[in-house]
């Protein structure tokens, strides 16, 4: 870092200048008809901050996301845009092609929104409530469990071991969903567990 | 990442070789440029594709993919041939002067003990030779035959320069280009960092490849410092996080195991673990063992789990196989034996291999669930999409649902980047329609699995009935009270060893790190390597202090590291045995005289005497292995072979097909390839427009790179007839896939054992729902065969046909 | 590392650093002089260090709230295969043997704006105020001014301007105007991965391009170079070249970009002489008029059609 | 050149149809269409002249039209050329009066000029010298119109280079400037030879215009007996 720049002292000279220079002082003179120059509004103005990790690979990039609404004020939040964080160590505000449209995963076409089942022979998703999506979910788990869970092996050893249901973990989760998760599903008895990490 | 992102800017020569980190992780190879920029490091890029990362190299290197062992051998023959190997740290910090068992050898590609019939090795012969101390024997002169440095040298000899060309298709002159570049950083003021990701995993020998590497660092001096390391580049942004909480059929939180059923009772279990140290006044940090897994049955069962019942051993299920991986999943459930899948936020149906496979096992459950923020193709794997997906839906019995949860920009937690950073983030906007959180997803799910257990009984209801669920709504754990259980807290008053009237923590307290826990039951945690991370002072996660003492590119109060907050491991080996740092101007650790000090928490006792304990304090010998004993199964050093289906035979072992280690279930070996019908080498990789499955349903990325394509040479366009842009059939046994040709200068055909090899990249990001065009991903050709010790599908080297077609049919 | 610079101030709508009262060209018009001269800046975009990874691109999209078509693969990697209203920035890629070492070398240029100090785009606009410079040397399309006519795809040098089919107005990088009006750097920069693009005043990206070169001159370029063609007066959109002597292999940057002379003829003396010409002819008619006086028929005439017409049988 | 009367229009008994009814709306449409085109043109051609697009209801709108009125004009011109390209044609005596121009541009010259057609050798060069401009505002306007541009590269698979298109505007521009002064010629003669203006008004020359401009074109026209006498007032008035 042979060059040593003094970013304020940039940001002083791409826009100050003489302050008492306003627009209105040059008038619009000869040419009133077209519209003034000018730059667009500063989007992200007002906007809610906060801060998040990309979702996508693990140099974990970190990101600032910009909402209309504040959730810790309990408002419905829509984020507008996502930009990097310039204090985070690693990316330093920059971003990759997958991290500078995060904004069109969040508000992707094809995002899950309802439950929805697909009954055995279908063609076709139906909508139903959560309710009637996790009793269900666990009425099979249950079904499956009981008749299956090896209590013990053929020695007589407690293994506890449930092989007919599996579990396939996420790999971009929380820690500690992950943990919330383990727990869950070692509980059960579940043997095939598995996550990302493989593939 | 043994080192982190950062540290990356501190190297002299960066090596991405089993990986292709400017387009998978762009970010972070800004740390590449960095080095380069400030430092005048070089970058070299072994591939066989010539690829965004090359293109900002120094050096560019062809590889014929699969045969990376071989060529890392290779170096490591040159480096021991020509005297390029950092001395000082092979003889203090590796098993160099270790003697090996007088039984171990090593012939015609195998080592001793192989069991062709069960496709595995009986593995006592792969031992030190032990001492009536009960230490392992060692000559520090290396002269002795059997010391592990005599051994290596004899191993990888066959390896020369030309051995390399003929195996790999490297030309020997770039070979030894590169052999050069390497050699120059056995220099204690020279190190060269390695990065690596599913270029070197996604093979039958994928651990080996990476051992390869590990004991080239090693020779070359290359670990715990500054600029060095291993740098597995995880795919995704918490795979190091689940991997380390152990969401895998055969771990524990913190890279403990789950039991097998040998393993009867916890004194069993425990019995052949907490290793006794191999060399006199070495760590072996194993010994803490029990304290782990006791802490981690406590956060599991609170206060059920008790000394009476062995802290609930029993209430883990044991396992009868060495695990059950994906690959044994599915293929229980293609046959027949497996009712019900969950996929939380997982495209089983595209990141599979031999894809015809999983969905006919997929149309064998009797249930499946779903749970993504995006419309997945595993959700979908019963609706028939023409080509891209020709399934009957009414002959598929499956119960499929769909449940839509939160992502990344809606929820709240921590993620554990590839460096081991633990980052907390925080929700910023309202999850659209009815979608919710995989946290109360799940403990819905538990909740009313609980209540049908408690109403209608059932058996081995006790490990759900007890499960620790104290949080304060409980079908909502938040993400606070989840990373206070990973941290630890005291279930009972923790006196202190050496004055048992004071009291280090309180009941109820967090853990301020792994070092209290105990394995009497007082003590409760969820994954002791977190430890430290939610403490009595608060969230050490969500720290952002950017301060980085010197420049070094510590960071070490951002964010927070496991373990213990540390940045580089084996970060003592960054000094030499008195304590001296090998680099005055990359110091990290040094010994000031009465402690280890430096910019890192030291990885090893503070107040360890230099010279007397060892770096790596995991290992029981205190020292890194070159020989890794019986650390992984096809051997302890690593050796060439051929992928399962390779365009030639094994150079050194022709009769050997794959990995000899290698688990294969009987109908999959039915479907491997030759190369007479298939014969051209076929490989699969990331685009750095598209993130897996994603990014397709971005509209952003869709329009970067919006079209399946495979990429070809212009030679084999030539020959087959092939144009730019221009319709292709790739198949394979186990399928075939239709694609847009890319026909580029970028490939090159290679010539192995004096046969031409050309190669077919194939891109996955393809499939039937999204923003994209529909299209294939290279699962619909790929072997169902993993790595022998992980299991990790052998997508980077498989075999297959191309032809030009006309286009797409109707 | 060039510093980054800080997280955006998203506290309050501030004024805009910058304005119509700094402008130094105004397209078919004039502008008084400003004030103040603004400290120019520049963009410098270092093709050894670009990895190709498009998030430029896509960065541009996103800021822009814009949004590409889901195109098809053309048999190579660039996608778009060119510019468009929305893609206001694309990568080019060119595989390029280097005949002296006959090695492959990938080169990839983002293309773009170069935001000429002498704007061809400009020069060639007949609407008034729809092209804009500042003297920070940003150029700016002023898109209700703009009648779509296309002029600006003529006038530049580097074939940059497109024009919407939905708004038909013209379309090109902004240097993201919005984003250093508040003292912030151009949305592809603040995204490159590995500040293959840097932003700041035009005096220090010549100095990190100094250093750039050095770096390269090091590694064997030894014709590495900075991309500021003097045809246009310079640029504040600038490259480092691994190859400067010969900018065309870079998907056929221009070698030595200028105003077209047709389009200065057409837009310069062309437009005068035009217009003289056609004013002359009306002159001529004038002066012809008061010197001849209409041209009317005589009686003799109108008698002389008669006595045709009497003539008739 | 004798008794000349500079101020009184001569009483005309004959009249000569010149122009048919369906020729005069041809001729007007070209004539409105060129105007606005030349509007519309001059407005994008130089900034002074901007202000025009007022008339338009602004640039957009003006940079809009300005094409399809040229498509206007095109297929409005081909009307005129197929009803005038007959009498257009050269003829010998139209080199002799070219040679002696001087006389064509002087009051009464016409004395000195051989006897003309319909059209005299001025009166060609103007159809001739638009028809040939118009094809090339047509070509280079195509190759400078976005539509025009798709409708070359779909239909004749011609793709337009940006170095196509500068060509194409200085052509365009230079095109529209020399048709421009043509037409300030067309106006100008039809002005200054009075009685000119009727042909496309009324339709109808006196046979004194006729006999002055065109004497074979009227000589024509009475052998034809396509000519109206008004027979009151006396076929001699000498």
């Amino acid at each position: 870092m042979n060059i040593q720049v003094s970013r304020r002292r940039f940001l002083q000279l791409a826009g100050a200048g003489a302050a008492a220079t306003s627009i209105a002082a040059f008038g619009y003179g000869e040419a009133e008809a077209e519209v003034a120059a000018h730059v667009r509004n500063f989007k992200l103005a007002k906007s809610t901050e906060t801060r998040n990790t990309c979702t996508y690979c693990s140099v974990a990039c970190g990101i600032i996301m910009y909402s209309r609404g504040d959730l810790t004020k309990g408002e419905q939040a829509n984020i507008f845009h996502i930009e990097g964080d310039a204090e985070h160590p690693t990316n330093r505000g920059t971003l990759c092609p997958k991290g500078a449209a995060l904004l069109d995963m969040v508000h992707s076409k094809t995002r899950t929104l309802y439950p929805q089942v697909r009954k055995p022979g279908s063609d076709k998703f139906e909508r139903i409530s959560w309710d009637e999506a996790l009793d269900r979910i666990t009425r099979l788990m249950k079904d499956d469990r009981d008749k299956n869970i090896i209590e013990r092996n053929a020695a007589g050893v407690t293994v506890n071991r449930w092989t007919t249901t599996g579990f396939l973990a996420a790999s971009a989760t929380t820690n500690e969903t992950a943990w919330e998760t383990y727990k869950v599903v070692r509980s059960t008895g579940i043997v095939a567990f598995d996550n990302q990490a493989r593939v | 990442m043994t080192n982190s992102w950062t540290d990356i800017k501190n190297t002299d020569l960066v090596v991405i070789m089993g990986g292709n980190a400017a387009e998978a992780h762009p970010c972070g190879f800004k740390w590449v440029t960095e080095a380069k920029h400030n430092r005048g490091a070089k970058l070299i890029v072994i591939d066989p594709r010539f690829t965004r990362s090359a293109s900002v190299a120094d050096f560019y290197c062809p590889i014929r993919q699969g045969t990376d062992i071989a060529y890392l051998l290779g170096v490591i023959n040159y480096c021991i041939q020509n005297d390029k190997v950092q001395w000082d740290y092979v003889k203090s910090y590796t098993n160099a002067g270790l003697l090996v068992d007088e039984r171990f050898g090593y012939s015609d590609g195998l080592f001793t003990g192989y069991d062709e019939e069960k496709r595995d090795y009986d593995r006592t012969s792969w031992d030190y030779q032990m001492g009536a101390d009960g230490f392992a024997l060692i000559d520090d002169t290396l002269q002795n035959p059997r010391c592990v440095w005599n051994l290596l040298k004899q191993h990888v000899a066959v390896y020369t320069p030309e051995m390399v060309e003929r195996i790999c298709g490297t030309p020997k002159d770039k070979f030894l280009k590169v052999c050069e570049m390497i050699g120059e950083c056995s220099s204690k003021t020279r190190t060269m960092t390695s990065m690596y990701a599913l270029g070197w995993t996604q093979h039958s020998k994928g651990s080996q490849n990476i051992r390869a590497m590990a004991m080239l660092q090693l020779i070359l001096g290359n670990i715990g410092v500054r600029g060095g390391g291993m740098n597995a580049l995880r795919g995704h942004s918490n795979i190091q996080g689940l991997t380390d909480i152990g969401l895998m059929s055969n771990l524990i939180p913190g890279y403990l195991n789950i039991p097998t059923e040998r393993e009867t009772s916890l004194d069993v279990y425990m019995s052949t673990r907490g290793f006794k140290p191999l060399r006199p006044g070495q760590t072996s940090y194993w010994q803490n063992y029990k304290k782990f897994f006791v802490s981690f049955q406590k956060a599991m069962w609170g206060e059920a789990a008790t000394a009476e019942n062995n802290f609930a051993y029993d209430w883990l299920p044991k396992l009868d196989v060495p695990s059950y991986d994906i690959l044994r999943a599915f293929e229980l459930m293609h046959a027949g034996r497996m009712n019900g899948y969950f996929c939380q936020g997982f495209n089983a149906l595209l990141s599979f291999p031999n894809r015809k496979k999983i969905t006919a096992a997929l149309s064998k459950l009797k249930f499946l669930v779903v749970m993504d923020p995006l419309q997945t193709e595993t959700a979908r794997f019963w609706e028939n999409h023409g080509d891209f997906n020709d399934v009957n839906s009414a002959s598929i019995q499956t119960e499929v649902f769909e449940l839509p949860t939160s992502c990344f920009a809606e929820d709240e937690g921590s993620l554990t980047n590839s460096g081991r950073w633990l980052q907390w983030h925080w929700p910023g906007g309202t999850p659209p329609g009815d979608a919710k959180s995989d946290n109360w997803i799940m403990a819905q799910i538990y909740l009313r699995l609980k209540a049908l257990y408690e109403k209608e009984g059932g058996p081995v209801a006790d490990p759900i009935l007890k499960l620790d669920w104290r949080y304060k709504d409980p079908g909502d754990p938040t993400a606070e009270e989840l990373a206070k259980e990973l941290n630890g807290y005291a279930v009972s008053d923790l006196a202190d060893p050496s004055d048992p009237t004071k009291i280090v923590v309180a009941r109820g307290k967090q853990v301020p790190g792994f070092a209290v826990l105990r394995d009497d039951g007082s003590t409760a945690c969820g994954c002791w390597i977190y430890s430290g991370c939610f403490t009595e002072a608060g969230n050490q996660m969500a720290r952002r202090s950017t301060n980085d003492p010197d420049d070094t590119g510590t960071f070490p109060t951002w964010a927070w590291s496991w373990p213990v907050n540390r940045r580089i491991l084996y970060n003592r080996a960054s000094a030499d045995l008195e304590g001296k740092p090998w680099d005055e101007s990359r110091k990290l650790m040094w010994w000031d005289g009465t402690k280890w000090t430096g910019y890192d928490v030291p990885d090893i006792a503070p107040n360890a005497q230099p010279g007397e304990v060892m770096p790596f304090i995991m290992n029981a010998e205190g020292t890194a292995r070159l020989f890794s004993l019986r650390g992984l199964r096809e051997g302890p050093f690593p050796a060439h072979y051929e992928p399962f289906e390779a365009p030639i035979a094994n150079v050194l072992a022709p009769h050997i097909r794959g990995n000899p280690a290698a688990r294969v279930f009987k109908d999959d070996a039915a479907q491997f390839g030759d190369a007479k019908d298939f014969p051209y080498a076929a490989t699969s990789y990331r685009l750095t427009e598209h993130f897996h499955f994603w990014t397709k349903h971005a509209q952003i990325n869709a329009s970067l790179q919006p079209e399946f394509f495979v990429e070809i040479s212009e030679e084999l366009a030539k020959e087959k007839g092939i144009v730019r842009g221009g319709w292709v059939r790739v198949s394979s046994v186990r399928g075939s896939i239709r694609a847009k040709a890319v026909v580029t200068k970028r490939i090159r055909p290679l010539v192995c054992d004096g046969k031409t090899v050309h190669i077919v990249g194939i891109p996955l990001h393809w499939g039937f729902t999204g923003e994209t065009k529909e299209g294939f991903g290279p699962n619909s050709l790929t072997p169902f065969v993993g790595d022998a010790n992980i299991e990790t599908p052998e997508y980077k080297a498989f075999l297959v046909n191309i032809e030009a077609i006309s286009g797409p049919v109707a | 590392m060039f510093p980054p610079l800080p997280n955006p101030d998203v506290s309050a709508q501030k004024p805009p650093l910058f304005g119509e009262q700094d402008l130094v060209r105004r397209s078919a018009s004039r502008v008084p002089a400003p004030a103040r001269q603004l400290t120019p800046v520049a963009k410098l975009i270092d093709v050894s260090k670009c990895i190709g990874c498009k998030a430029c691109q896509a960065a541009c999209l996103e800021w822009n709230d814009l949004r590409e078509k889901v195109g098809v693969n053309r048999g190579v990697l660039d996608n778009p295969d060119d510019l468009t209203p929305d893609s206001l920035t694309v990568m080019r890629f060119t595989e390029w043997i280097n005949p002296s070492t006959d090695t492959l070398e990938w080169l990839i240029r983002k293309d773009g704006c170069m935001h000429c100090a002498e704007p061809g785009c400009l020069e060639a606009c007949p609407a008034p105020g729809a092209i804009v410079q500042y003297s920070n040397g940003i150029v700016d399309f002023i898109h209700e001014n703009c009648i779509g006519c296309g002029y600006c795809i003529k006038g530049c040098p580097f074939n940059i301007p497109r024009i919407s089919r939905v708004d038909n107005t013209a379309y090109k990088c902004t240097l993201c105007s919005d984003r250093i009006a508040v003292g912030q750097g151009p949305a592809c920069q603040k995204a490159c991965p590995t500040q293959a693009i840097v932003f700041g005043t035009k005096d220090e990206m010549k100095a990190w391009a100094d250093l750039r070169i050095k770096d390269l001159k090091s590694r064997g370029f030894d014709k590495a170079g900075l991309y500021d063609p003097p045809g246009v007066s310079g640029t504040h959109v600038m490259y480092v070249l691994h190859h400067a002597d010969q900018p065309h292999i870079y998907a056929g940057l221009p070698d030595n970009p200028r105003i077209s002379p047709l389009v200065r003829a057409w837009k310069g003396a062309g437009k005068y002489a035009g217009l003289g010409l056609i004013a002359l002819s009306v002159v001529a008619g004038v002066i012809h008029h008061l010197v001849q006086g209409p041209n009317r028929v005589t009686r003799h005439d109108e008698e002389e059609a008669e006595r045709l017409a009497g003539d008739k049988p | 050149m004798t008794d000349r009367t500079h101020d009184d229009i001569p009483e005309a008994h004959v009249r000569v149809p010149r122009y048919s009814g369906s020729a005069r709306v041809n001729h007007w449409i070209v004539a409105i269409s060129f105007i606005l085109l030349g509007l519309s043109g001059l407005a994008l051609f130089h900034p002074s002249l901007f202000g025009l697009t007022v008339l338009f209801g602004g640039g957009q709108n003006a940079r809009w039209l300005h094409p399809w009125l040229g498509i206007v004009l095109v297929v409005a011109f081909f009307g005129l050329f197929v009803r005038f390209v007959s009498q257009n044609l050269p003829e010998r005596t139209d080199i002799t009066w070219l040679a002696r121009l001087r006389y064509a541009l002087s009051a009464g010259g016409e004395d000195y000029l051989p006897e003309v057609g319909k059209y005299n050798a001025g009166q060609k060069f103007v159809f001739w010298s638009q028809t040939l401009l118009i094809l090339v505002l047509l070509g280079s306007g195509l190759c400078l119109w976005q539509q025009g541009q798709d409708y070359l590269e779909r239909t004749l698979g011609i793709h337009v280079s940006i170095e196509t298109m500068r060509w194409a505007a200085v052509i365009h521009a230079t095109a529209a400037v020399l048709t421009i002064i043509v037409f300030v010629i067309h106006v100008y003669s039809a002005i200054w030879v009075r009685g000119t203006i009727d042909a496309m008004t009324s339709g109808t020359v006196t046979g004194g215009w006729g006999w002055r401009h065109h004497r074979r074109w009227l000589r024509r026209k009475v052998r034809e007996g396509d000519v109206d006498v008004e027979h009151s007032k006396g076929a001699s008035g000498s």
